[in-house]
Order: structure tokens, then C-alpha cells, then sequence
């Protein structure tokens, strides 16, 4: 269930877009893309890449793909519990982590639990997380990568209050918020945005329209089918780019954050992909939509659209580049044993995480102090 | 006839009967048409019924739960789903500012027949927010019906039951009772009680009150506490607001000694307001403290730590020796 | 404080905009208007209104001047509770209730209260609401208008739901929603909107931009100052509008609502006006706003500024017009003894209101029905 | 030297020595700055602090109370004013799965130094919705510190120490104390005990345990009783969540009788907790139920019957005959 059925037989030729007939690829059109230019235009813009970021880029997303497919595997051994795989959404998560700056803060979903690794978080805590773990929480003051978000759409205004107030005191500072399709229909979404350019906080919202919210398709989720549309309502911009493409989601992070650092205010991006894989591990897409149809999306896949793209401007091998994946599988291959090995937590230590000092109503049985071993780095700080 | 069903089949069923017999009837909700909720329970409604029956929104809880008051004004009856409970707090507002306030706001003439759905719970081994209980702040806040039913048949009869009280009900779904086991029921359910609560197990010695996923706590800790010789009675509260005065009282007037379970959060609890209630109404009957096991002040533990939290038959059988000991 | 400082010395001869430097007064740039034409257009136009029309608009104008002048005495004299003035806001009211129909519902907010009394609710029942009188309920049913709606915005989306429901019921049906420039900053403007171009919902949003929340100038609200150009994020149209014409708002609703009918969806229009008045009586807008400023909005005032009309176009005489007004004052003369005389409810009543049956955790000394006697309408039907 | 100042008045003296404090506090709301809150709360501190440290909202409860979580995340300590009571539900989300969760979600590691002020309760003859009483809803709710003051004194100090005690704290002003008569406080406030329960009136008889504006009430009644020749213990309970334990326990071993008094309902209502308390730890000191005055379990009333609902020296006096002839 984690990852979709792939194609059968030989992969499409090309990369540039999705195969024809896939549905709502309309939505790219109009969209910033350096991978969906034709070949030549395409190798031209990557040659102005330096080689090094190239391959960073390609090596974080190779990372992502590591981690997502290890987790669906331990989800499938039972080792962990139910999964969102990002599966299709590397480029666009590892082009908004590398495009900002370390003490830039960035307010993940649930759809994005590993972009903390890409800031140096080991993977083992997301993963304790989804094991269900009270010690799977990341130190969000050392990476600047706020908790994961479950309810939708709550994390906006969290990333305006941090940005803002960044400005308020004067420290040099943008946020990034991420969130979906479907997120745009939320309260907090419209309050965030518009507070957002009232105040000229520097933050980003990072909309990946990947056309689906878990069973509902973007066409019922908003008139407005093109989400940056909705910029203009808040006095904003709003950019289209191809959520496959790292190096086109890389720029436009990159202008957004310039944007704001300059004092200019927020900007709302939307990155258009398509939901390759299932809304979760619990999830049955086959009662909802297309399986056959769907499988037209996967050229845009970007572990393979980036290799092709460095292949084809002679940017890196594909020796070099396979590996690269190869060893970002191999880190993570033995990992579900440390997953495993993490010795459970007691629920006195629990209770005491709660408050700066525990009320006797938290554990009338008594009290303990939260002493998090051996996992990760969670709650590690003073 | 009579069928066995799961709760999650009979909630669907429930839902199809409602359709059936009311024109009137329709479903909102995030996901509950081709996709059948995210626990199933309207699977194949939207096929039945038709997209202007079983409809899908936009993920907007305020909104549609909003849009559901106004559709009452029409003279439709909206059964609203939440895709899990803490998804409800969004809504917050409109179901505390207006939905419990409407009838109010017209002297008393006119109500909304209004259901909002509400898989809640722990013991699913879910994700942070997939297992909160929040049925404590409903039962505080005016002009709401607070609705738990325990089992496959008690969610079929109390869902119809909602939809034509004339009140709105935030109805609480025990999900980890969703597939927990089948249960005759009728082919066709009759209205639910909602006004009562219902003596699942008759007992002497100590009442254990309780509702939802905890009476199947409630009953294995009457199992054992029989196996020592101690009649234990075990009433099934279902209405959560209001309470079932009556039973509550004769429970403690006949047996003496009352224990409440519930999962929610201790402080301010149903628990703390049937101890407050039976002991400054019946304190002379009462043999013992009314005891509380309860889910704990903390936000419900991810999915390693749950059962740490959640009620369990030895903490009740624990409070139980107490009280009898007492 | 419930009416500003009326203007010193003769009043400016042309009633077509508000005097120069008016604050916000380039919002009206681009709005239709009527009465805001060059007097030969302005009296073409009016020419093609009935006179009955035109004379039926104005009387309603009249009555809720009368209404709101009379409810401020009534708060001066202690005899109701602290009043929101709509002052100033009678022209897009009355064009709101007339250019619809009576099937067609209403979903006022504390800025609209006297709405139902142009569908035939005693103005008693508004003004006992302001006592403090539980009576003080219009039946909701009979004049399809909603409860009065305090929490800002929360009346969105149950308009949505009207209309909507309507529509799925195939009832011919109109739904319309007020709202203030404040509110379009809240979530359920955002959900609400979005949910009825989605469903295709036959609504209206109504939202009269009077500049102020409170103290709040709208250039704090939102980036955007137009509120119009927030229609396009969710794919209605936005129409902008002169508040303080009745006959242009009243075209521009009609439009709106024929729009509806013929299955078209929602529409957002934005009326414009200035808050002429305080927030309601206890408000000081001293402290936030100046007060000088303030009153070159005064010559768009809509009793004068449509009388003045009128008389232009030789559709009515300043005498019979004059008339209105004295005989609508007069009808409200002694309300206040009216609204002093109505028995007070016993909490009991109250207690059995809220539920269809009452629970005896309501009122545990016992339970009554509620009884409203001798007080307008309100809770009267079964 | 002391100042003569009413309780608006001492809070408005708070929140500027709190900025003057601390540089990274800030204050956020609707109509704070010029205007200076509609109660004049915040009058003048535009003035002295600027407009990047008393700071005008649009209108959106949860868009500036999640604002402010995130503002924690950059150092700041963020202190929001909610217009009134009922208007806090629009924030509810933000409150219950994010700010009551953060630390929490952090192993513990990371509070959130937030404070969010709200007017709330009746008597003001306001209009609906600018009445209510949500305490109990919060003090449900995991991870948040909910605190009333009483008076000008503790409304200033509990203020401070609200601010600084790295917990998130819903602070309720009773806003019918705003101007009830001045009391002496000194030129600076000391950081309040958020821990502690207070005695305002010594007794031996019966315990009347109070807060909020309630204060006012079970102080009338205790005079009333003590001219009855009844030695009544008032206690200001300060702190609605956590409850000071020890305060309550000693209350019931040392008079035998303990009465609770709020506005919000019954049901569920901090009442409730504290009998089931009681009952459970010190049943055999208690010489009488702990009866309950409270608000009731309706929308309250608007200004014409507000004093029915609200809890008065005559309800209070007659619970306590009852108690202590029981
Ligand atoms: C407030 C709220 N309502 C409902 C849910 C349940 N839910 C989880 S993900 C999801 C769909 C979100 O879709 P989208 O915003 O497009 O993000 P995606 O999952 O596609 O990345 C829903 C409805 C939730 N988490 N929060
Ligand atoms: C959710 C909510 N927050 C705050 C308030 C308090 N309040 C009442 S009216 C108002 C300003 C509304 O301004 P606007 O929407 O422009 O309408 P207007 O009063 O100008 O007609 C505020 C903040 C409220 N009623 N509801
Ligand atoms: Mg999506
Ligand atoms: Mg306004």
C-alpha cells in the first residue's frame, strides 16, 4: 500500500511531464519548471547549477526516499504504526529545506515527518514517532523544525507568529509553513494568510497541491482549482511551480525567502504534483479513483525524473547517482531494530512532560521527571 | 430475521435507515461518499442515496458544521461525520455559540435536528489527535444532547433516536468498539431511549457506571469481581448529558457503592459530576466514596503508551476492593 | 454617542460623494452608484423607477432611521441595554431586504437588527432584545430571518447551508448573509465562501465595508482593501457597490440574487460606506478616530442623500417626503413605555427553552413551559 | 508609597510592568492599542510601549492566538487579550491541540511562556455571548494553566507570574470585578503564587470556596453567617486548574463543610471536581455533602434575568443552612 503499483513495462522515454491523458495535468500548465522544459532548454538551465548542489539536492531527495520506503516497510512489518507516505513529494521537501537558511523555521505536517533529518535530525526519531513513541519529537529549538502538525491547517498561523515576530525583534528570519490542497479550505489557512500581509511577515506557504485530500479531489475542494489564485484575496503572490522539480521548487523558495527577507512580505506557492501514492498506509485508493490513470503520473516521480534530468546535462553519472540512492538505502536497511530497541518510556515520565511542574492530577500515584534514553535526540535539550 | 453486525456495520445501517425513512436525512462529512469514511461507516450510502444524500466537503469542520445548522432551517436533517475526534475542536464554536443556542434564541420553538458524528476514543493505536475524548466539554455546554452508544444494536437505535429528537446531539462512536465483535440485531432498529440509561448486568454489591469502549471494561471487571463472590451491576449511561437522575440514584441506593470508568480526562469529568450528584443526594446510602477510573490529565499517550492510560479491568477491580474494603 | 456631531452651518449642496478629503473615500472609485452620478445621469436614471418603488424604499429607510434613532433614546434614557447604531447603513439594509423576496432568507448580525421589521416583525421585538428580554425573539420562521448573529461571521456559513440545502430540496430559494469588513478576516468567512462556490450555493455575502472594526481601520484588517477582489480566490464574482444607495444596492442584490436563481452560485458584494456612527453606545471613537474627518462622510447620510434625490428627480416632493419621516418617527413615539410594560419571564420560562424536553439538570426546583405573553412575536409559533 | 487602584485599573498596571519587564513580552488583540481594549485594559500602553509591543489584530481569534504560539518559538512572550469571553471559542483549536500540547509534544523540553487574557462572566448586562464562563472547558483540557484572580492585588501579580511560569495560562478576568472599588497595591507588583489557594476570611464551621467574582458572594455570605453566630472560611481558589490539593483537604478536615460557588454550569463545573475530591480523600472529616451553587446548565441568560442564574448571597446562604443542619 505505501507505494503505488508501478508501471509495467519500459518507463516513458521522456520525463518532461506526466503521460498523456494524465488527469488534472492540466494544472501544470502556466506552472515554473526546469525539468518539464524541452531537453535542450532544460540541460541549458541545469548547466548554470553548480555540480555540488546538484548533487545534494539529488542526495537529499535520495535520503527521503530511503526513509519513506523504510517506513512503509516497517509499517508493513508492524514495527511501526499507520504511515503517510510522501512518496512523489521528495523534490518539492528537499528543495524548500535547501533553499532557506539553518535559522530559517520551517512547520511541517504530518506529510513532511523527515524534513528534520534533512537538518541533521536522525531518522530514528520520526520513526519512533509513527512507532508511537514519546520519545519520536525531534529538538524543535535545535533544528528550528516546529512538531509535527496533525490538524489541518493549524500550522500557518504558528508560522506567521514566527516570522513575524522575527521581525518584531529585529533577528533575520523567514518560516516556512507547508500544507496541501485540502488545508486551503481551512479557517486557519484564510487567518494565517491574511494576517500574514497585513503584518508583512516574512513566511512562506508552501501549498503542495497534490490534487487529492486523502479521497476528495482538489476540483471539490476549492472552485479555484489553481490554488495561488488565492494570493491575490490577501494581497499577496502567488507562484505556480512543478512540485517534481527540484531545481524549479529550489528557485522559487529561494525568491519567495528573498522576498521576505528584503521586507516584502509572505508568498504563497503552490507546487503542483499529483498523490502518487496512498493518502496513508491505511489508506484504499482504489475505492476512490483511477489506479490506472494515476500510474500516468509516475514519469514525474523525482528520484528517476532528477537522475534523467543530471544524466541528460552531464551533471553526474547514473553509476554515481544509483550509488548514491544505494547508500541512503543501506543507512536506514538495519534502523527498525534501533526502532525497536528503544527501551518504551513509563508513563510517570509522560506525565511529567506536560507542564513545567507536574500537578499532583496528572499521576496521583506520584511523580517522575521525563528522562528520555537512548532515543534520538527527542526532548534532549534543557 | 435478525442480522450480526459489528457497531460499524450497524452504524451504517442505521445511516441507510435514516435515509430510507426520512427524505428529509442527509450526510456530510470529509471522505464518506465513494471513499466511505475513513472507518467505513457509510460505505455504499453514497452509492444507495445518490452525491446529494451522502455528500462530500471540503475540509472545513466549521463550515460544514455551520452549513449543517442552516440546512436545519430548511427542514433538512443533517448527520454531520467528524473524521475523528479531536477534528470536532474546529468546530468548536459553531456548535457551542449556535448550534446549542438556537432553540434558545427562539423562546423555545424551534430546535435543529442536527447529529454530529463522532468516532472518539482510544485503543486504535492511532497517530496525536486520533483518540481524544471530548464528550466532558459537550456535556458542559448548554443546549447539546451528549449521545454514546456501547454496542452494534445501542448505536443503531440511539443514531435514529438523535436525528428525531428535536435537539442537536453530538453523537459519540466508541471507534475501538467499530469491529469489536458482532451483535444480533433486528433488521429494521427502532428508536433508541435516550433518555435512560440501561442496567447491563443487575448487582447488589457496587454499581459500575459506565459508557462507551468502558463498559466492556465495566463488565470484565463484574466477571471477575462475581468469580470473588461480589454482585457487581454495570449500568450503560449512553446520555451523557443529561444524565439518567433516576438510575444514578437507585444505583446508589441499592447497591450502595458507585464507581465511575470513563476515558476522558479526570478533573471535571462525568465521573466528578456523579460523585458530586450522589453524594449531595443520596449520602446516607452511600457505603463507600464514589470512586473514579479515569483516563488521566494529559494529552492521550501515542500509541506505545495508551494502554498505560486508558482505564483497564485491574484499575477498576483495584478501585473496586477499595471501596468494598472501604 | 449614538449619532456622530451632525455637520455645523448648511449642508454641502451636492450629496453625490462625500466632502473632499474624506478618509477612504477613494474606495468608492469603481463602485456602481446611482445617486452618486452627475445629477442630469443620476435623474435619467432614477426616472426608470417606479415612483411606488421609489417611495416604498424610502419609507423603509424611514423606518429604520426611526428605529435606530428611538432605540438610541431608549439606551440614553436606561431603558435598554448598550445598542450597535446602524446608523448610516440604512440604504444597503433596506436594498438587501427589498431587492429579495420573502421566501428568500436573512441571516443578520448585531449590525442588522431591525432587518425583520421590514418583513413585519413589530419593532417591539428587536428592542426587547436590547432590554435584555428573553422575549426579545423573532420568529425566525415566519419572516425567514435568522437569530440575530453576535459572534462575527459564525452566520456565514449557516446561509451557506440554507441555500444550499435549499438547492439540493430544488426550493427556489435565496439565502443572504451580512457581514462587516471585520469579519471577512475570520475563518468561517473563509469556509463559508469557499463551501458555497464549491456546492454552487444560490447565497449572497453581503458585505457592507464601513472602514472601522471597532477602532480597526480596514487598512489593518486586510492588505486588500477592496473586499470584492477577495471573491476571485474562490471563483464567485465580487461586485462593489455605494452603500449609501439604496437604488444601486438594491440593483446590485437583485442581480446577485437572480444570479442564484438561475443556478449561477454564490456572490460576494461589497457595499462601501463609512461608519458615520460609534461602534454602539459604548464605544468612543474619540479615542481612535478623528471625529472632524469623520463627518465629511455626512453628506452621503441616506436619508437626506436619497430625499435629496428624489426631489431631483421630481419622483416625490420634500413635503410628502418630509411626511415619511415624521410619521415613521411617530409610530416608535411611545414604544418605550411599550418595551418597559412587557412582564418580565421567570428563569423557569427560560430554563424551558432550551430543550425540547428539559432536563431536570436545567432547573432543579422544578420545570416550567415557556409562556412568552403580551411581547411581540417572538417564540410564538408551535 | 501605595496606590488606590480598581481591578482594570491594576491590570492595566501589570501588563506595562510586565513590558517594562520584560523586553521579548508583547501584547496582542483586537482594539488594544488606540483604544485601549474595550474594557481599557491596555489604555495608554500603546502610547508608552509603540506599536510593536501593544499590537492591533485583524479579527481572528485563532489566526493571532496561533500567531502567538509561534511567536514563543522565537523568544517572545506574547500576552493576548480576547475581546470577551465567548469570543475564545473561535481559538479553541488552537488552545487544545497545539498551545496545551507543545511541551508535551517536546518531551518536556519546551514550554510555551503564553498568556491569553479573557473578560468573562455575567453581571454586566451585556449583550449574549458576553456572559459566559468557560473555565471549566480549559481546566478539562491537558497542558494549560487556568487562573482567576479576585481582586486588583491578585489580578496584578497573577498576572506576572501567569507570564513567567512557562506554561501556557488561559488568565480569566472576572470582568464584573473590572472597576467593583479599589484596593491598595503597591507601586510594583510581586509575582503571584499560581499554586496556592488563599484564605480571605478565617472559619471553622463550613468552607465557602470561591473565585472569580464569586469571591464577592461567599464573602457576603459569610458575613451574614457570622452574624448568625457560623465561623465561615472563605477560600479564593486562584488557580482552576491545577487545583491546590492541600488547601482543599484542609479545609474539609478543619470545618467539616465544604461549599463551592461559581457562574459557569453545573454540570461538569469545578463544583463537581471538588466534591468527588473530597469524598474520595477525606469523606470521613466531612460532617456534610459538599453542596454545589453555581450558574445553570443554560445559555446565560440575557441582561433582564441575569441575577436569576448567577449564584447570590440568599442561594448561597440557603445551601449552607442546609449544610450545616444536615
Ligand atoms: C482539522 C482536520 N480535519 C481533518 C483531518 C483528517 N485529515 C488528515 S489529512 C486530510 C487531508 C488533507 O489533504 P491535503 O491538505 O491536501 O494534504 P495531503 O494529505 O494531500 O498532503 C484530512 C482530511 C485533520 N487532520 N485535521
Ligand atoms: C468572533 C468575534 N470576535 C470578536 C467580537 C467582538 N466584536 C463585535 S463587533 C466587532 C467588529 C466587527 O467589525 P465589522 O465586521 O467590520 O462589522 P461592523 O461592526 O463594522 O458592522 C468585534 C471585534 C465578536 N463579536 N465576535
Ligand atoms: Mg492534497
Ligand atoms: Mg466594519
Amino acid at each position: 500500500m505505501g507505494t503505488p503499483p508501478k508501471l509495467t513495462g519500459a518507463p516513458p522515454s521522456s520525463a518532461r511531464g506526466p503521460a498523456a491523458g494524465a488527469p488534472g495535468a492540466e494544472l501544470l500548465e502556466g506552472a515554473i519548471t526546469v525539468l518539464g522544459l524541452p531537453e535542450p532548454e532544460m540541460v541549458a538551465a541545469l548547466s548554470s547549477w553548480p555540480r555540488e548542489r546538484a548533487l545534494d539536492l539529488f542526495t537529499a531527495i535520495a535520503q527521503l526516499r530511503a526513509f519513506d520506503e523504510r517506513a512503509v516497510i516497517l509499517q508493513r512489518q508492524g514495527r511501526i504504526g499507520t504511515y503517510p507516505t510522501f512518496y512523489g513529494e521528495e523534490a518539492v521537501q528537499v528543495a524548500s529545506v535547501r533553499a532557506l537558511q539553518n535559522q530559517d523555521w520551517l512547520f511541517p505536517t504530518y506529510r513532511q515527518t523527515a524534513v528534520a533529518t534533512l537538518r541533521g535530525c536522525p531518522p530514528l526519531v520520526p520513526l519512533l514517532m509513527w512507532r508511537g513513541h514519546p520519545g519520536g519529537w525531534h529538538d524543535v529549538m535545535k533544528y528550528r523544525v516546529a512538531p509535527i502538525c496533525v490538524p489541518v491547517a493549524t500550522n500557518f498561523p504558528h508560522a506567521v507568529g514566527a516570522a513575524w515576530g522575527a521581525k518584531l525583534r529585529h533577528q533575520e528570519l523567514v518560516a516556512l509553513a507547508y500544507g496541501g490542497d485540502g488545508s486551503t479550505s481551512a479557517g486557519d489557512f484564510h487567518e494565517a494568510c491574511n494576517l500574514a500581509a497585513v503584518m508583512g511577515a516574512p513566511v512562506i506557504f508552501l501549498i503542495t497541491n497534490n490534487q487529492w485530500a486523502i479521497s476528495t479531489p482538489v476540483s471539490r475542494q476549492t472552485k479555484v482549482r489553481r490554488v495561488a489564485e488565492k494570493a491575490a484575496g490577501y494581497g499577496m503572490p502567488g507562484v505556480r511551480v512543478d512540485a517534481f522539480d527540484v531545481f524549479a521548487c529550489y528557485q522559487v523558495v529561494q525568491e519567495a525567502a528573498e522576498r521576505a527577507r528584503r521586507g516584502e512580505g509572505p508568498t504563497l506557492i503552490e507546487a503542483i504534483g499529483y498523490r502518487l501514492g496512498p493518502h496513508g498506509t491505511a489508506d484504499e485508493p482504489s475505492l476512490y479513483r483511477d489506479q490506472i490513470a494515476d500510474r500516468l503520473w509516475e514519469p514525474m516521480e523525482p528520484v528517476r525524473r532528477t537522475r534523467l534530468a543530471l544524466v541528460a546535462a552531464g551533471l553526474a553519472s547514473e553509476e554515481e547517482l544509483n550509488q548514491i540512492l544505494a547508500e541512503a538505502a543501506a543507512e536506514l536497511r538495519d534502523i527498525g531494530d534501533a526502532v525497536e530497541s528503544c527501551s518504551p518510556a513509563s508513563i510517570q515520565e509522560i506525565a511529567g512532560s506536560v507542564h513545567r511542574e507536574t500537578p499532583w492530577e496528572l499521576l496521583p500515584e506520584g511523580l517522575w521527571e521525563p528522562t528520555w534514553t537512548g532515543c534520538g535526540d527527542a526532548g534532549g535539550a534543557p | 430475521m435478525t442480522l450480526e453486525l459489528n457497531m460499524v456495520e450497524a452504524i451504517t445501517r442505521g445511516l441507510s435507515q435514516l435515509l430510507e425513512e426520512d427524505p428529509a436525512a442527509l450526510l456530510l462529512g470529509e471522505d464518506i461518499g465513494a471513499n466511505g469514511g475513513v472507518f467505513r461507516a457509510t460505505a455504499g450510502l453514497q452509492d444507495r442515496f445518490g452525491p446529494e444524500r451522502v455528500i462530500d466537503t471540503p475540509l472545513c469542520e466549521a463550515g460544514f458544521v455551520g452549513a449543517a445548522i442552516g440546512m436545519c432551517l430548511v427542514g433538512l436533517h443533517p448527520v454531520v461525520e467528524i473524521q475523528f475526534d479531536a477534528f470536532v475542536y474546529p468546530a468548536f464554536e459553531q456548535l457551542v455559540s449556535q448550534a446549542g443556542r438556537f432553540r434558545w434564541r427562539t423562546g423555545g420553538a424551534y430546535g435543529l435536528p442536527l447529529v454530529v458524528r463522532l468516532p472518539y476514543g482510544g485503543g486504535t493505536r492511532a497517530p496525536e489527535l486520533h483518540s481524544d475524548s471530548p464528550e466532558t466539554l459537550f456535556s458542559h455546554v448548554p443546549g447539546l444532547r451528549v449521545v454514546v452508544p456501547s454496542d452494534p444494536r445501542s448505536a443503531g437505535e440511539l443514531l435514529l433516536a438523535a436525528s428525531r429528537c428535536g435537539d442537536p446531539v453530538i453523537f459519540l462512536e466508541p471507534k475501538r468498539m467499530y469491529r469489536r465483535g458482532r451483535q444480533a440485531v433486528p433488521p429494521t432498529f427502532v428508536e433508541g431511549d435516550l433518555d435512560h440509561a440501561v442496567v447491563v448486568r443487575p448487582g447488589d454489591d457496587l454499581t459500575v457506571i459506565a459508557y462507551g469502549a468502558m463498559l466492556e471494561v465495566a463488565e470484565g471487571a463484574a466477571e471477575r469481581l462475581a468469580q470473588e463472590g461480589v454482585s457487581t451491576r454495570v449500568l450503560d449511561l449512553r446520555s451523557i448529558y443529561p444524565l439518567d437522575r433516576e438510575s444514578l440514584l437507585q444505583a446508589a441506593e441499592e447497591t450502595g457503592r458507585v464507581l465511575v470508568v470513563h476515558e476522558a480526562p479526570r478533573h471535571c469529568g462525568i465521573g466528578a459530576e456523579v460523585a458530586a450528584l450522589l453524594q449531595e443526594e443520596v449520602a446516607d446510602a452511600l457505603l463507600s466514596p464514589t470512586l473514579r477510573v479515569t483516563g488521566m490529565d494529559l494529552p492521550f499517550p501515542l500509541s506505545q503508551n495508551e494502554d498505560d492510560a486508558l482505564p483497564s479491568v485491574e484499575r477498576v477491580l483495584a478501585a473496586a476492593h477499595a471501596m468494598l474494603e472501604y
